[in-house]
């Protein structure tokens, strides 16, 4: 019953904000206080193992939690929270708060979903209110991309309808359940379709064209909880299908897991490439979250245990680092009020905190030791190796490269680099920001440095399903190809750290310059003088990549819209006649059906 | 100390500001018939890494204020070269309305290489001698600059605008 | 309790009052149908009780069936006649505030609403032929009431296919005639066995056109797009809440009660398909919204009508109750989608997608509420449309054709598309300011609130649907109770 | 004792390193029949540097840029099996540890020369970081049929594994062996992918803001990223079985790299990472298809 309660705070609160609408103040409160009851009912009431159902005349809902609930329950209310603190700094109305409520409403309700249909029920509450949430986004394209995530939410979702039919036609059981027993071919079809929504929230190509559309043009707070939030429930959906509906998939199809390793692989290669060449921040961010996402299903394509819990932890430290990266920038939007990199620089000086979360962000993105980045990729690419893929160990590893690319794009024209005259008052980011920078920031250290306390959990997820290969402790991991011990990277760089320092202040002494003291030829420069060098930063890269980068999902996708589109005029032709036309079909259609019914008259 | 002293004299990297023709010299002095890397000279490319300002020629006023504000630019401890006669005393543009006569008057300058042009020995000669002074402790122009900042910035005043183009310390 | 007779009755007589207190003032007739129609939901609730089991069976002149004129209500009829009325008087509502009309326009509503009630009243066959025709004829004027091209035109291409639709429907009843020699429906049904195959044959085909053109089947729905886009918006309500609904009984009544799942159904089953993918290709790419409603609404039926075909393949209960599911969602989510249109446009009849654009912003209710349409027509959860959705695929399922399921949702993937371009582009740029009446708006507040209230609990209306389908189901039933066993 | 240990560990290395640069510029002038400077040249350089006062900082970033290279590279080394003479923590570490932590070095100095506002140094930084798409990932599937061969992913368990001469990995795997030769010249910035620093284009690049001490952390870093990376192929393709074949094996690598250096023009950026997304990728991929064939 209590996960019931806790979908109805959520709906609760979402309608009292609403009414509280224009009361700014009182409606946070209740928003903070709804979603601290909610999460408070969730951490201390839901354990593995509860049990509930609720008829509803024809469909019977039924709720069940597990491991996989608990740990993604936890991972999307902290994102929520983070969300919402940066939130109460837009300017928002009650309805916005609605939506976000019953988004997370629906987000967390999949994770209790034990039947397929209210699965659906739920998954489709998420997307409908995250694509209102998007419409209602910040500037004049979001409705547009508010559509292609709609029409590609829905596509998902409908897909995931359709294998949900076809499995209970086949099983006679609507519950989420093993499918490996059915003859035929036809599971694997239930299987692609019921994974279907989860690639397209997990943004896996080619079914990532709505993202960094609908990721940028949102809303800034919600982009946090959107990207670290939203897709997982991609993520708890490759569990689900994978483990849960389709338990034999690695002996009866393997060649299916290896493809979508290697979309994974593509996908995180190929996004980060995109990445690098956008000129806007959250549009990087977004095909960075592409990219990061990619990993993940690299970790479920390859599908043994070490794997499997790389791609957890690894949409773990995504939920931690795409926040933070994300937050960060909400709160220099905020600021000034722009995410156009080629219109920041230098903010370093006048935003420090943001700047420690950008940095930190990025060097997690990057998986550079000792944050919540490095033990996932490192675990994955054991793993990888480990399968004996090294095409695709390689191609991860050059999307890894490109994280650096794209990370350095995003910390340097926002923060280094030269101050903008028009930026000299910026301020620091408020409240809200700054303490989800700092929330934020303590996982992604703890959680680097001491990675145990999460693989032990999600362990306990995936036991049941392979057999425990990892050997782990709190502050390390073991593989039968290395050991790691995260601690000792951790303190080996701190106290390498301290004795670069010790020598730097040893020598020398150093003065401050100004930013126009800068050697430009020897020219004297004036502040509004333009040294910042942001636009086209990887220009030469699209000459490096030369064609194929023109090639995209999208001009397919067109295509395809296209032909649709000239078979549509075809069937409106049918309805452009004068009324002698539609008289006319009537008579041939009566003759038709004489004709063919003749031989019974 | 001694030790830094020592490696200061023997690592000198220089940047030479090809004012006028005299950096035409650099060229031979720099490659394999005179070779100066053999004492540790280096050409570099901006003046934060360099040690040496080698004024190669005659300064326009227009050169003048960028030759200071590079000078300004450079680590402590810093040496200038005057580099042929036009340094010292406006050289064969004498008369000029536009060029100027006395480098010390704007920068200090350490040492000058007489001669219009000075040959690639005499270049080299140059740093050898400056490489004896800084050893000694004798190349301390660049504490003139510091000491009597006033004077100098009063005589370049006469010339360009110092506020915009001096480096804001 | 009052006999239900007169609900017909009442009407038939403030119809003809309607011209006659227009000559007295061009203000009252107005209140006519309100009145009228509140009344008849009064009557009708107040047999509530009354109907349960099989049917009930109202006389005239004392003389029972299969000789004279009756009513027979069953449950699945009162849900009809329930939701005819309530539309009509939502929409009579509306229509007291409109601007000063012709007062021939409140006769032709309240005929129209009169011809929908007897037809989901009726037990004879030729009764519901007559109430056809007063639907059809009154549905004419009323989409021609516009007076301006289009509607001028719409009306008469339904004229025109209308008129012969139900001359064949017509014919069909004169077929069951001469081999039965009954017109009552419960009857014929019982007679339906001795009846040899061919006969049965030849007038289920001309069953088929004639309510065919009623519920837009393709290709008899050719009509549907110039009618719909030609008239008044609360009209286009109408014709997709109430005359289609009525088509749906007429269908659901012959096809399955008279004729016990007569195997032209077959036919029914390609048809519909083949209307819900034609219609909502058709919509793909309109860019007149109100067209495209209409292209919907064809499309919609098209699903009802295929979901209906399916018990020749399977005689399920539930297939039935997912029919009254999809009617009601159907009924309530169309007519809110063209009502708000209509309130988006703010009366200017410029359909076209770009001038709608940032007309939800300067009408903010009006574009939620049609963005609430449609979403139940998509069948998005929180919605009524989700469970009719929901229902309608598990009935594709039941019958045995999952795949179809697969067809279905790709197909709906387009709707999502238009509507979703729709939704886009009146929520994008700066529009109009438009203004809303109150009334106007509150009419399409408590279509809403149909909508998310039974959305959200589904449970009520479920075991009403539930309960009509069982009264549909049991043909037996019906049969006895009115022919008392014979 | 072993903070002592390591202290000294690092003060060889950087000096090893030094001197590696020396020889450097010894070869090169003498290929250009020059002269050149004592071999002990870099050393007094550095030590000149550290001397300097007043030093331009522009600002936390533009100051701990160069410290935080110098960390990186410190870090590195004691996961870095020099030889079979155990490092430090070799054991707790293998490969991808190496990797990333490699990357710490470019980072702080991407940061640090990023803050200096000038857009010469940025313009390095995205060539180097750019130049990472080509060499890094050769690298990478150079020296992943070693590891997949001897199954594991721990730099001193392949050395191990190589023993003595006929089981180099150099000649069990030619194929990687070429491409990682490849890889290794940008990886070290050598000339014909010495786009980085490119001081007559782009003024040094990272280091244009960078003087004084600063400019001597950035060459002890390079110093030891020298024997860092190049350590890194030869313990990897040479498995040298203490520490003097590895000093002699880097020296060997870093020598023919400064050879290729000396006589070698410089490629456009796109024309560097193209390059290697053509012959030395077929290299890389051959290479892996070799092991599968051997395995």
């Amino acid at each position: 019953m209590t996960m019931f309660y806790i979908l109805l705070v959520f709906i609760l609160t979402g309608l009292l904000t609403l009414f509280l609408g224009p009361i700014k103040v009182l409606r946070n409160i209740v928003a903070l206080l709804g979603y601290l009851a909610g999460s408070a009912l969730f951490i201390y009431n839901i354990k593995p193992g509860l049990i509930y159902s609720l008829n509803i005349r024809v469909y019977n809902i039924h709720f069940e939690s597990g491991f996989s609930t608990v740990f993604f329950g936890i991972i999307i209310l902290a994102v929520f929270l983070i969300f919402l603190l940066a939130s109460f700094h837009e300017e928002n109305d009650g309805a916005y708060y609605l939506f976000a409520f019953l988004t997370l409403t629906g987000a967390i309700g999949v994770l209790f979903a034990k039947d397929l249909i209210s699965f659906f029920f739920l998954f489709e509450t998420m997307s409908l209110f995250s694509f209102l949430m998007v419409l209602k986004g910040k500037n004049k394209n979001s409705p547009k991309s508010a559509f292609k995530y709609l029409v590609w939410s829905v596509f998902g979702g409908y897909a995931f309808l359709f294998g949900t039919f076809l499995k209970v036609y086949t099983t006679h059981s609507v519950m989420i359940g093993d499918i490996s027993f059915i003859g035929g071919h036809i599971k694997l079809l239930i299987l692609l379709l019921i994974l279907t929504p989860f690639m397209v929230k997990a943004a896996l190509m080619p079914f990532h064209l709505w993202a960094p559309d609908a990721y940028s043009d949102s809303k800034d707070a919600f982009t946090v909880f959107f990207s670290g939030g939203l897709s997982k429930i991609g993520i708890f959906g490759y569990f689900i299908a994978l483990f849960k509906i389709f338990t034999e998939i690695a002996s009866k199809y393997p060649w299916f897991l290896t493809v979508i390793a290697w979309l994974g692989g593509i996908t995180a290669t190929l996004a980060g490439i995109y990445a690098f060449m956008q000129d806007d921040a959250k549009k990087l961010l977004a095909y960075s979250s592409i990219s990061q996402l990619g990993y993940v299903a690299v970790g479920f394509g390859i599908y043994t245990h070490y794997s499997v819990v790389a791609a957890f932890f690894h949409a773990l430290g995504h939920a931690v680092y795409e926040s933070l990266l994300f937050l960060v920038v909400a709160g220099v939007y905020y600021r000034v009020k722009t995410t156009d990199l080629r219109k920041m620089g230098g903010l370093i000086k006048k935003m420090p905190l943001s700047f420690i979360g950008l940095l930190f962000g990025i060097i997690a993105t990057s998986g550079i030791p000792p944050t919540i980045g490095f033990p996932s990729k490192w675990l994955l690419y054991e793993a990888v190796i480990m399968k004996g893929d090294l095409l695709l160990t390689s191609l991860v590893f050059f999307a890894s490269i490109t994280a650096f690319l794209y990370s350095y794009k995003l910390v340097h024209s926002i923060f280094l680099g030269k101050l903008h005259k028009e930026h000299r008052d910026v301020k620091e980011a408020p409240l809200g920001y700054a303490t989800g920078i700092i929330l934020l920031l303590i996982p992604l250290f703890v959680l680097g440095v001491a990675p145990g306390i999460a693989v032990k959990h999600i362990d306990y997820i995936i036991r049941f399903y392979l057999k425990p290969e990892l050997g782990y402790n709190l502050t390390t991991m073991t593989t039968p190809l290395g050991h790691v011990n995260f601690p000792v990277v951790g303190i080996v760089m701190v106290s390498m750290f301290v004795l670069s320092l010790i020598i730097y202040f040893i020598f020398g002494s150093t003065y401050k310059a100004d930013q126009t003291d800068n050697y430009t030829a020897t020219e004297a420069i004036s502040d509004d003088f333009e040294l910042h060098y942001a636009g086209e930063f990887y220009g030469f890269m699209r000459k490096a990549f030369g064609r194929p980068l023109k090639w995209s999902f999208e001009k397919l996708l067109n295509a395809f819209l296209k032909l649709f589109a000239f078979i549509g005029e075809i069937a409106r032709g049918f309805y452009m006649g004068d009324a002698r036309v539609y008289l006319f079909y009537l008579v041939l259609f009566f003759s038709l059906l004489a004709y063919l019914m003749g031989g019974k008259l | 100390m001694k030790l830094f002293k020592f490696s200061q004299s023997r690592s000198l990297w220089m940047m030479h500001f090809c004012t006028g023709c005299g950096a035409v010299e650099l060229p031979p002095t720099m490659t394999s018939r005179f070779d100066m890397e053999r004492f540790g000279i280096m050409p570099m490319a901006t003046p934060r890494q360099s040690d040496l300002l080698l004024i190669t020629g005659y300064l326009t006023i227009k050169t003048l204020k960028r030759v200071v504000r590079a000078y300004e630019q450079m680590p402590t401890p810093r040496y200038v070269i005057g580099f042929g006669s036009c340094t010292i005393n406006g050289g064969m543009y004498w008369d000029s309305y536009n060029v100027i006569k006395k480098l010390e008057l704007y920068i200090p300058v350490d040492l000058y290489i007489n001669g219009c042009m000075p040959r690639p020995e005499a270049i080299i000669d140059a740093f050898l001698k400056l490489r004896e002074m800084i050893a000694k402790g004798e190349a301390n122009a660049w504490k003139k600059y510091i000491e009597n900042y006033e004077w100098y910035k009063k005589n370049q005043s006469e010339v360009f605008d110092v506020e915009k183009w001096s480096v804001k310390k | 309790m009052v006999s239900p007779i007169l609900v017909i009755a009442l009407s038939l007589f403030f119809a003809f009052v309607i011209p006659l207190l227009g000559m007295l003032s061009k203000k009252l007739p107005r209140w006519v149908p309100p009145i009228s129609i509140l009344v008849n939901l009064l009557i009708l609730l107040s047999n509530m009780d009354k109907i349960s089991g099989g049917a009930m069976l109202i006389t005239t002149a004392g003389i029972k069936p299969p000789i004279a004129i009756n009513l027979a209500i069953d449950r699945f009829g009162f849900l009809f006649a329930l939701l005819i009325q309530t539309v009509g008087f939502l929409l009579s509502i509306y229509y007291l505030a409109q601007d000063t009309k012709d007062e021939r326009f409140y006769m032709l509503f309240l005929l129209n609403i009169l011809g929908a009630s007897g037809i989901v009243m009726t037990g004879d066959l030729f009764n519901s032929f007559v109430f056809l025709e007063i639907l059809e004829i009154s549905s004419f004027g009323l989409v021609a009431v516009q007076k301006d091209k289009k509607s001028l035109e719409g009306a008469f291409k339904y004229m025109m296919i209308g008129a012969i639709g139900s001359s064949l429907y017509l014919l069909g009843i004169i077929v069951l005639y001469l081999s039965t020699g009954s017109l009552n429906m419960a009857d014929i049904a019982r007679l339906m066995p001795n009846i040899p195959d061919s006969i049965k044959l030849f007038a289920g085909l001309l069953f088929l056109i004639g309510i065919g053109v009623e519920v837009e089947l393709f290709p008899l729905n050719a009509w549907a797009p110039d009618a719909y886009e030609g008239a008044q918006d609360s009209i286009s309500t109408q014709l997709s809440s109430i005359i289609s609904k009525a088509g749906i009984y007429l269908a659901a009544r012959i096809f399955f009660t008279i004729f016990n799942g007569f195997y032209a159904l077959e036919v029914v089953l390609y048809l519909g398909i083949i209307t819900f993918i034609i219609a909502e290709l058709a919509a793909l790419m309109q860019k007149n919204v109100k067209r495209m409603l209409a292209y919907s609404s064809i499309g919609q039926m098209g699903l009802l009508l295929f979901v209906f075909a399916l018990i020749s393949k399977r005689a399920d209960i539930f297939i039935f109750t997912t029919i009254i599911l999809l009617a009601l969602n159907h009924a309530f989510g169309k007519g809110l989608l063209f009502l708000s249109l209509g309130a988006l446009t703010g009366g200017t009849r410029e359909y076209y997608i770009d001038s709608l654009k940032g007309s939800g912003k300067s009408n903010v209710l009006a574009g939620l509420l049609f963005t609430m349409g449609a979403f139940t027509i998509l069948g998005m959860p929180f919605f009524f449309g989700f469970w009719s959705k929901i229902s309608a695929l598990i009935s594709i399922m039941k019958a045995g054709y999952v795949y179809l399921i697969g067809l279905v949702l790709l197909v709906s993937l387009f709707e999502i598309y238009y509507y979703g371009r729709v939704i886009v582009n009146i929520f994008s740029g700066e529009g109009k300011a438009q203004k809303t009446g109150f009334i106007y708006a509150s009419i399409m507040v408590i279509f809403a609130l149909f909508i998310i209230a039974f959305g959200v609990w589904p449970h009520p209306v479920f075991s009403f649907a539930h309960k009509a389908a069982v009264a549909l189901f049991e043909r037996t039933t019906y049969i006895t109770s009115i022919m008392g066993g014979m | 004792m072993s903070i002592l240990y390591f202290f000294l560990y690092l003060l060889l290395v950087t000096i090893v390193g030094l001197l590696y640069m020396g020889v450097a510029r010894k070869v090169t002038a003498h290929v250009q029949n020059r002269y050149g400077p004592p071999i002990y040249q870099p050393i007094l350089d550095v030590l000149k540097l550290f001397g300097k006062k007043d030093a331009a900082s522009h600002g936390v970033m533009h100051t701990l840029g160069p410290v935080i290279a110098y960390t990186g590279i410190g870090a590195t080394l004691l996961f870095l099996p020099l030889g079979n003479h155990t490092p430090l923590l070799h054991f707790n570490g293998d490969l991808f540890v190496v990797l990333y932590l490699l990357v710490v070095g470019p980072l702080g100095m991407a940061l640090g020369a990023g803050e200096s506002a000038n857009s010469n140094a940025t313009i390095g930084i995205a060539r180097a970081l750019s130049m990472m798409l080509g060499y890094e990932i050769i690298f990478f599937m150079a020296t992943l049929p070693v590891f997949y061969a001897n199954h594991t992913a721990s730099i001193y368990k392949v050395i191990l594994a190589q023993g003595t001469f006929p089981k180099w990995a150099a000649i069990m795997y030619p194929i990687s062996f070429i491409a990682g030769l490849f890889a290794v010249q940008g990886l070290l910035g050598e000339k014909p992918f010495e786009l980085v620093i490119a001081p007559h284009e782009i003024a040094s690049g990272p280091m244009v803001e960078y003087g004084g001490k600063f400019l001597g952390f950035l060459q002890i870093w390079h110093a030891v990223g020298i024997i860092v990376e190049t350590g890194l192929f030869v313990d990897i393709f040479f498995g040298p079985q203490n520490i003097l074949w590895f000093f002699v094996g880097t020296f060997f690598v870093f020598l023919a790299s400064v050879l290729v250096n000396a006589v070698m023009p410089r490629f456009r950026i796109e024309q560097a990472v193209r390059f290697y997304w053509g012959i030395p990728l077929l290299f890389a991929i051959l290479g892996i298809l070799q092991v599968y064939l051997w395995r």
